[in-house]
């Protein structure tokens, strides 16, 4: 296997984190935006397994292990958030609804 | 283009696959009956095709245990993968590294224990916490209610 | 062959959260795991008073053992132990909302942040950022009865998700630039693209005020502060940005923030939107926690100023300036929560020193505090600060900051009006004012006290921020060569 | 031309040979369930109703592709090719012979595997749920709650393999096998990873799933036809994946004395199938709750402890 | 040696010792020891005044010296020091002071020992004010007083009082962020140049400053004084802010407050900023005319008489700023005397206005009218007041704004011309402001009944008649004692402490 071009990698990234970071403005369904969240950390793991791979080190690789760890808990977390709102009486995942607090 | 091969197999494999098993399905679009009309049986649109009616929607909310159990999965699995980068280089990393994951694996068993006790692996029949009233005058017959019910 | 060290509180929390974690497992009892989430705060404390720790031959570095983390250790803990003092208020009582995993929430919270001040190194510092963020929502959903907490968690979740992805972001790409993980901003005059590792810095800097709820990424705090417990909106508010702050200037240490730049443009223009935005959006607020949203941001702002100033009272007016937000925002929640718990609602507050002059004299101080009046703390820490902005010839950071703390002026003292006059015929306030727990009492008139002596006598305070100058030599990022 | 069609052969052969042994497995359970429960089995078409498989293919292929109007038509689709795929793909880094195998020396090949694994999820819960059928969705749901439990486990169960032959492709695990099988030192892991392989394929006494006593059919209670077909070969080929993994990581993969190496793993692979088939006819349908007790309190501390004692076990026998 | 702190402990220590006896609800014990407080002040500031002249102190001289470190990192000492100019201040905040604790023990029931808690907590911070010789203790004191004051006005003001008290400390804490930056400017300036962090006043004279930075940083600390004087386009919280206090605390504003503005302007930005200062002397002489004549002419305008004291106020401290700027001794003498003089007899207006709005229950002076005959003794000494406040010779006022005109001549006859035309306007406000309340007929009959004013109130006022009378007969022990100290000179106590 050939190692990928890291710089190729990293626009991927960038066209990742993007697409993410558009997703949580635009999106209106709560799991959808906890969803482009988890892109955009995916974006910054795809971003430090490409630096690691370009310095030849393993510090990306940790990195990205940390990264995913922290994603899944929070998404876990905000799972069982969802959940619990669920349970409290709000029965849509509209994020537009969430306007209870004066904000 | 031999190289080409033996570098990418398993993509190839993959690719072989997928287009087999599309085939397939295909396959047994193109080769079976079509039946419309009176040939296609009333019962053919219910579900489970019994000709017993369904009643109410099949998108039904189900118990929390499996939204817990989904939330157990994503962290146990990802943290499971601490332990594989390790398990890998056990001798190279030496004793150090096996105190860091005894350390990480008492964390994980203490948390395990954790759910555990607060109850978010019960599956299984519960004890009902209030036992059911029936009303003095209710036409409605005492019904033994028994003492462990599946919830 | 590099020493790696792990600070003693860091073991201490982490051993503390896990007794914790069994104690609960065992058997529920809350006063029990109140007094145990005493006890390893204070133990932590104690730790980080001790000289030795533990070293480790070969590992990553990922903490410097130096007094800006012992002094931000130790400011977070006290913070942390104000705030469990003041939530045994609930705890002993029959209230369910606060029970047993609100205090192993807590010591995680303190771990995270704890981790976070002495780290030098991207791996530690995220683990600690995150361990503190999920901590936090944890806490900020944990007033479950009611659907706001649910609302207010869930913000969190999403900005603090989108802070914490963009942060990463920034360090991946300064990882690609510079291939390495310690802590310091890329010397970006001779890499060969420049581009990604600006980019990166402007994304760390950006998820930092994400996280510090600085303008204009400052909408959330309000929320989150107004839909949970009043000891948690004192978390959030103090709690995690005295961490982040620690953090961004031992990020930002090796860098001449004097020199203008992509990144000190940015903090410069977020500094001023912080401070102006911060005491606009308090001025038009009704309700308490929203208005303390407001304050916070702008004291964000004024340190930033701090942050702005390096040379050479910038860290040292920085340590006292968090120290002096700290007592003092702390101090009116905890009033808030030890007097009004459900007063939100400013117009509650009318004629508090009728109903209860010594708290309303308490809570006065703090505002007075706030609004960096003399005698209190803040009034010092003010100063402070103006000296740094001055010594930096920051012009225009200090005439933002003193329009903005005269708009500041007028609603803290706006609050203190209310409290000394009658509520309006008609408009009686309906909400109970209790009267707070001993240790409740006690806690405000240990911050009350701080407030004024600390004011009076800032030179120890001052003494210790000053050493941190002196001793800390905070790490430079070793240059990685090219393979 | 050797050089490029042997990659071509290898790939063709192992999916023709998966299928065919998931097909053969269909009528050696029946049969063997016969002998069993001491009645013929299937015994008509062709000589010991070998034919039967043929037969049944034809049966299938030639059936009306019928989609249910409350479905949701592409996920419905979909859902038995992922299935299949996972199984399917999975084989790719399973090496039968020192020399035979797609990418049998793929480095990470377990962690491929675990995986493929992980996708087979989504073909239940998809199918259940698109199907839109209250049977089908609970079916589509204890599936994927059973499947993801036990692969935590699986994954953990074999990181003990792992530890001792460090590495995690799969043909070195084999390799690290020439003195001594792993299920030797690794008895522990073995048991685990066969329990996980049981409820990963929801095979009996695990088959909740498709409980037939409980929820019809499970989630592929609407699915008629080669889709139909798809998950009923998809499930032998899993029991014939998970032999062939017990086999290689446990049983010494293609080593034995005297016979080929093929050989070898032909008749480990088949004895396992044997004893799949085996634990159906003998033992009975535990409560759900109890399977994911069972794994949640039994195994995975375990899988755990066996990581540890495994760790020190090596650290110490290296004097490191 | 401890004397200087003294005169700020005490007040502060006594005030808080009066909120504690009136914890108990004792308002008359709370107004006691308040009492006794101020008294032991008044004893310890002759003993001082005593001791600085048995000590040989001459004018211009600096008399008592005391230093203490605070922050020694930051360079930041506990340091008073005295000088004549001191010491008058000093003196006019006692005077001024026993008036408003004195009247207010009938004034003042409510909540009596937070009352003069705070009150003398005031006074406290005004003493500080005006010894202060380090410039971060001098910004201690001058934020420190305004918070009491927050109190009073909040608690015992009238209606409109929340939006005045806001203004007053929107205003007054603005221009004191100026002045922060302007002590901290120059500070970090005097670092650079001598390596040395210091808030030492004497220190921080011999910096040597150029050009372009000494006229920013004296604008600092001019705007925080002149918007405390207050100087006419800051003015805007005065009015207000004086009409919605309490008596008591109104006499204290108008009295000793507004000379804290006046203090800070020669002891920090003639001082500290000789040729800056000659520099903004036309701009400042400009607006103290102007604020002479516009807030005359406002003050005509006015119907409540307490607004019209207060405008009178402004008025007349125009002339402070005229002879403070003007750059003559002269000048300088006469608005030291005009300081003096100004406390005194509008501090006795306001008395008096206390008075009949407590007799009356208005300020509005349509509705008063013919009080002579009702109460002779305060119409007296109401016209004699108001006598003094136009300036009538004989007075203190007189010689202050004589003083302050002579000063100004010598730079410009123009403005002179145009202050003396402000005395003309002031006559006729004065006059008017007699005649529609004490003159005329009767306008309500209703009224209470109106009855001689207390003992209390005719004896602080024949006292301020008198003081004013003395001032304006022979003030020159006056004038010599309050020439103000420079910088450069080092005092005798310090000399010894060194």
């Amino acid at each position: 296997m050939t190692a990928a071009d890291p710089n190729g990698a990293l626009i991927v990234a960038v066209i990742l984190f993007s697409l993410g970071a558009l997703g949580v403005l635009v999106r209106r369904n709560l799991l959808f935006m906890l969803m482009s969240t988890e892109i955009m950390l995916n974006a910054a793991c795809l971003a430090f397994i490409a630096a690691g791979n370009r310095w030849h080190m393993a510090d990306g690789q940790v990195m990205f292990m940390m990264v995913v760890a922290f994603a899944a808990a929070e998404s876990a977390v905000g799972l069982a958030i969802i959940l619990r709102m669920h349970a409290a009486g709000r029965s849509t995942l509209d994020a537009d609804t969430g306007n209870r607090l004066g904000g | 283009m031999s190289q080409f091969l033996a570098d990418h197999a398993l993509a190839i494999y993959v690719a072989f696959t997928v287009i087999f098993l599309c085939i397939v399905v295909a396959l047994s679009a193109a080769l079976g009956p079509r039946r419309v009309g009176a040939a296609r049986g009333r019962s053919m649109s219910l579900p489970y095709e019994s000709g017993i009616l369904s009643t109410g929607s099949a998108r039904i909310r189900l118990p929390v245990q499996y939204y817990l159990l989904a939330v157990f999965f994503v962290i146990f699995d990802v943290e499971s993968v601490f332990i594989y980068s390790w398990a890998s280089v056990v001798v190279e990393a030496g004793w150090a590294a096996f105190i860091s994951v005894t350390t990480f694996v008492v964390f994980l068993t203490l948390a395990l224990i954790y759910l555990w006790r607060s109850g978010a692996l019960e599956w299984g029949p519960k004890h009902r916490r209030m036992p059911v009233k029936v009303p003095p005058n209710s036409p409605v017959e005492l019904v033994k209610i028994p003492e462990r019910e599946v919830v | 062959m590099s020493f790696s060290f792990l600070p003693n509180a860091v073991l201490v929390l982490c051993l503390g959260s896990l007794v914790q974690l069994a104690a609960i497992s065992w058997r529920r009892h809350v006063a029990r795991d109140a007094i145990l989430c005493v006890i390893v705060l204070v133990a932590a404390l104690a730790s980080i008073m001790m000289p030795t720790a533990l070293l480790m031959n070969g590992a990553l570095p990922l903490f410097a053992p130096d007094t800006w983390a012992s002094f931000a250790g130790a400011l977070i803990i006290l913070s942390v132990l104000a705030i469990v003092l003041m939530s045994r208020h609930g705890a002993i009582s029959a209230d369910p909302t606060v029970n047993s995993e609100y205090f192993l929430l807590l010591t995680l919270a303190t771990l995270g942040g704890v981790a976070m001040t002495g780290a030098v190194h991207f791996i530690s510092f995220f683990l600690g950022l995150e361990t503190l963020s999920l901590a936090l929502l944890g806490l900020i959903a944990f007033q479950n009865k009611r659907l706001d907490a649910g609302e207010a968690a869930m913000k969190y979740l999403l900005l603090s998700g989108v802070a914490s992805a963009t942060m990463v972001f920034g360090f991946a790409l300064i990882y690609a630039e510079t291939g390495s993980l310690r802590f310091a901003v890329p010397d970006l005059s001779h890499a060969p693209e420049p581009i990604i590792g600006t980019m990166g810095v402007i994304l760390v800097l950006t998820g930092m005020f994400f996280k510090l709820s600085a303008v204009p990424f400052h909408l959330w705090l309000a929320d989150v502060l107004e839909g949970t417990s009043v000891p948690v909106a004192a978390l959030v508010a103090v709690t995690s940005k005295i961490a982040l702050f620690a953090a961004m200037l031992r990020y930002f240490s090796s860098v001449n923030l004097g020199v203008p730049s992509a990144q000190v443009n940015e903090i410069l223009i977020v500094a001023i939107l912080s401070m102006l935005g911060g005491n606009l959006m308090a001025v038009v607020q009704t309700d308490l926690r929203r208005l303390l949203a407001g304050s916070s941001i702008a004291h964000v702002g004024y340190l930033l100023v701090a942050f702005l100033s390096p040379v050479p009272f910038g860290v040292a007016s920085a340590a006292f300036y968090l120290a002096a937000y700290a007592i003092s925002t702390i101090g009116v929640f905890a009033i808030m929560n030890g007097v009004l718990p459900q007063g939100t609602d400013i117009r509650e507050w009318h004629g508090l020193f009728r109903r209860k002059p010594a708290a309303a004299l308490a809570m006065s101080v703090m505002l007075v505090s706030l609004a960096g009046i003399p005698p209190a703390v803040g009034f010092f820490a003010k100063f402070y600060i103006v000296a740094a902005g001055v010594s930096a010839h920051q012009t225009l950071l200090l005439l933002v900051l003193i329009l903005s703390s005269t708009i500041g002026l007028f609603y803290y003292l706006r609050l203190i009006l209310i409290m000394l006059t009658p509520a309006p015929a008609g408009r009686e306030s309906h909400a109970e004012v209790t009267s707070p727990t001993p240790v409740n009492a006690a806690l405000i008139t240990v911050l009350a006290c701080a407030t004024i002596l600390l004011g009076i006598c800032p030179s120890t305070l001052v003494q210790h921020s000053q050493a941190l100058i002196v001793a800390s030599p905070l790490p430079v990022a070793a240059p990685t060569q090219l393979p | 031309m050797m050089p490029i069609v042997w990659p071509i052969l290898v790939i063709v052969v192992t999916v023709f040979g998966v299928l065919g042994v998931a097909a053969v497995s269909t009528m050696l359970e029946r049969r063997l369930l016969g002998v069993f429960q001491d009645r013929p089995g299937p015994n008509r078409v062709g000589p010991f109703g070998l034919f039967q498989v043929i037969a049944d293919a034809m049966k299938m292929l030639f059936k009306q592709d019928w989609i249910p109007p409350f479905a949701d038509k592409p996920v419905f689709l979909v859902a038995p090719i992922i299935g299949f795929l996972a199984v399917l793909l999975c084989f790719g880094v399973v090496p039968i012979t020192p020399i035979w195998g797609v990418a049998g020396e793929l480095n990470v090949g377990l962690l491929f595997i675990f995986g493929m694994l992980g996708l087979g999820v989504y073909s239940v819960v998809l199918a259940g749920w698109s199907s839109n059928n209250k049977y089908a969705l609970l079916g589509g749901m204890r599936a994927a709650a059973q499947m993801i439990s036990y692969e935590v486990f699986m994954g953990l169960s074999v990181m003990g393999v792992v530890m001792a032959a460090g590495s995690f492709s799969i043909r070195d695990i084999v390799e690290a096998q020439t003195n001594c099988w792993f299920i030797i030192p690794q008895c522990l892991g073995a048991v685990i990873f066969l329990l996980a392989g049981i409820a990963e394929t929801h095979r009996l006494p695990f088959d909740f799933p498709e409980g037939e006593n409980e929820i019809g059919a499970g989630f592929h209670t609407e699915y008629s036809g080669m889709k139909f077909g798809m998950f009923y070969l998809a499930e032998y080929a899993g029991v014939a994946l998970s032999s062939a993994l017990i086999t290689t990581l446990y049983l010494g993969g293609w080593h034995g004395p005297f016979l080929p190496p093929f050989l070898w793993f032909a008749i480990k692979v088949f004895l396992l199938i044997c004893f799949y088939i085996l634990l159906r006819a003998a033992l009975p349908r535990p409560r759900y709750d109890q399977l994911m007790s069972f794994g949640w309190k039994v195994l995975l501390p375990l899988s755990l402890l066996n990581i540890l004692v495994t760790g020190a076990v090596i650290l110490l026998r290296a004097g490191v | 040696m401890f004397a200087l702190p003294a005169l700020v402990l005490i007040p502060f220590i006594g005030g808080l010792a009066a909120w504690l006896v009136g914890l108990r609800g004792a308002s008359r014990a709370a107004w006691v020891s308040s009492l006794i407080t101020l008294v032991l002040m008044v004893v310890l500031l002759a003993q001082i005044t005593i001791s600085s002249f048995a000590a040989g102190a001459g004018a211009g001289g600096w008399f008592a010296h005391f230093s203490m470190a605070w922050v020694p990192m930051l360079g930041i000492n506990v340091r008073f020091d005295l000088d004549g100019l001191s010491l008058v201040m000093l003196w006019l905040n006692a005077v001024i002071a026993l008036p408003c604790v004195l009247l207010s023990a009938r004034n003042v029931a409510d909540r009596a020992g937070l009352f003069h808690c705070l009150l003398l907590a005031t006074v406290a911070g005004i003493n500080g004010v005006f010894m202060a010789t380090d410039l971060f203790l001098f910004f201690f004191f001058w934020e420190l007083m305004l918070l009491p004051l927050f109190g009073l006005i909040l608690i015992w003001g009238d209606a409109g009082r929340q939006r005045a008290v806001l203004k007053f400390f929107l205003f007054t804490q603005g221009s004191g962020l100026l002045m922060l930056l302007a002590i901290l400017g120059l500070v970090i300036v005097n670092q650079q140049r001598t390596g040395v962090i210091t808030f030492d006043y004497f220190a921080l004279s011999q910096t040597a400053l150029i050009a372009p930075i000494a006229p920013v940083l004296m604008l600092g600390f001019f705007i925080a004084f002149a918007v405390k004087l207050p100087m006419v386009p800051f003015h805007a919280w005065l009015p207000d802010t004086y009409a919605a206090s309490p008596a008591a605390v109104s006499i204290l504003l108008a009295g000793v407050l507004a000379k804290t503005g006046g203090y800070g302007l020669i002891r920090f930005v003639v001082m500290l900023f000789p040729q800056a200062s000659a520099h903004i002397a036309p701009l400042a002489m400009t607006l103290g005319v102007v604020g002479i004549l516009y807030c005359a002419w406002l003050a005509v305008a006015q119907d409540d008489i307490k607004r019209l004291i207060a405008y009178s106020s402004i008025s007349h401290l125009g002339f402070i700023l005229l002879g403070v700027f003007s750059g003559t001794r002269i000048g300088m003498e006469g608005a030291i005397a005009q300081m003096v003089a100004h406390g005194l007899s509008t501090g006795a207006l306001f008395v008096i206005a206390g008075l009949l709005e407590e007799r009356l229950g208005t300020r509005d002076m349509s509705k008063m009218g013919g009080l002579w005959p009702a109460m002779p003794q305060l119409s007296a000494l109401a016209m004699f007041f108001a006598a003094a406040s136009l300036g009538l010779p004989g007075l203190g006022n007189f010689v202050g704004e004589f003083l302050v005109l002579m000063g100004t001549w010598q730079v410009s006859h123009v403005m002179t011309f145009f202050a003396a035309a402000g005395l003309v306007l002031s006559s006729i406000y004065s006059l008017t402001m007699m005649l529609r309340v004490f003159y005329g007929p009767k306008k309500t009959e209703s009224l209470a009944p109106l009855g001689a004013p207390s003992v209390p109130h005719i004896a602080v006022l024949g006292v301020a008649a008198l003081l004013l009378l003395a001032l304006g007969v022979y003030p020159q022990p006056v004038l010599n004692l309050s020439v103000p100290a420079s910088p450069h000179v080092v005092s005798i106590a310090q000399e010894q402490a060194q």
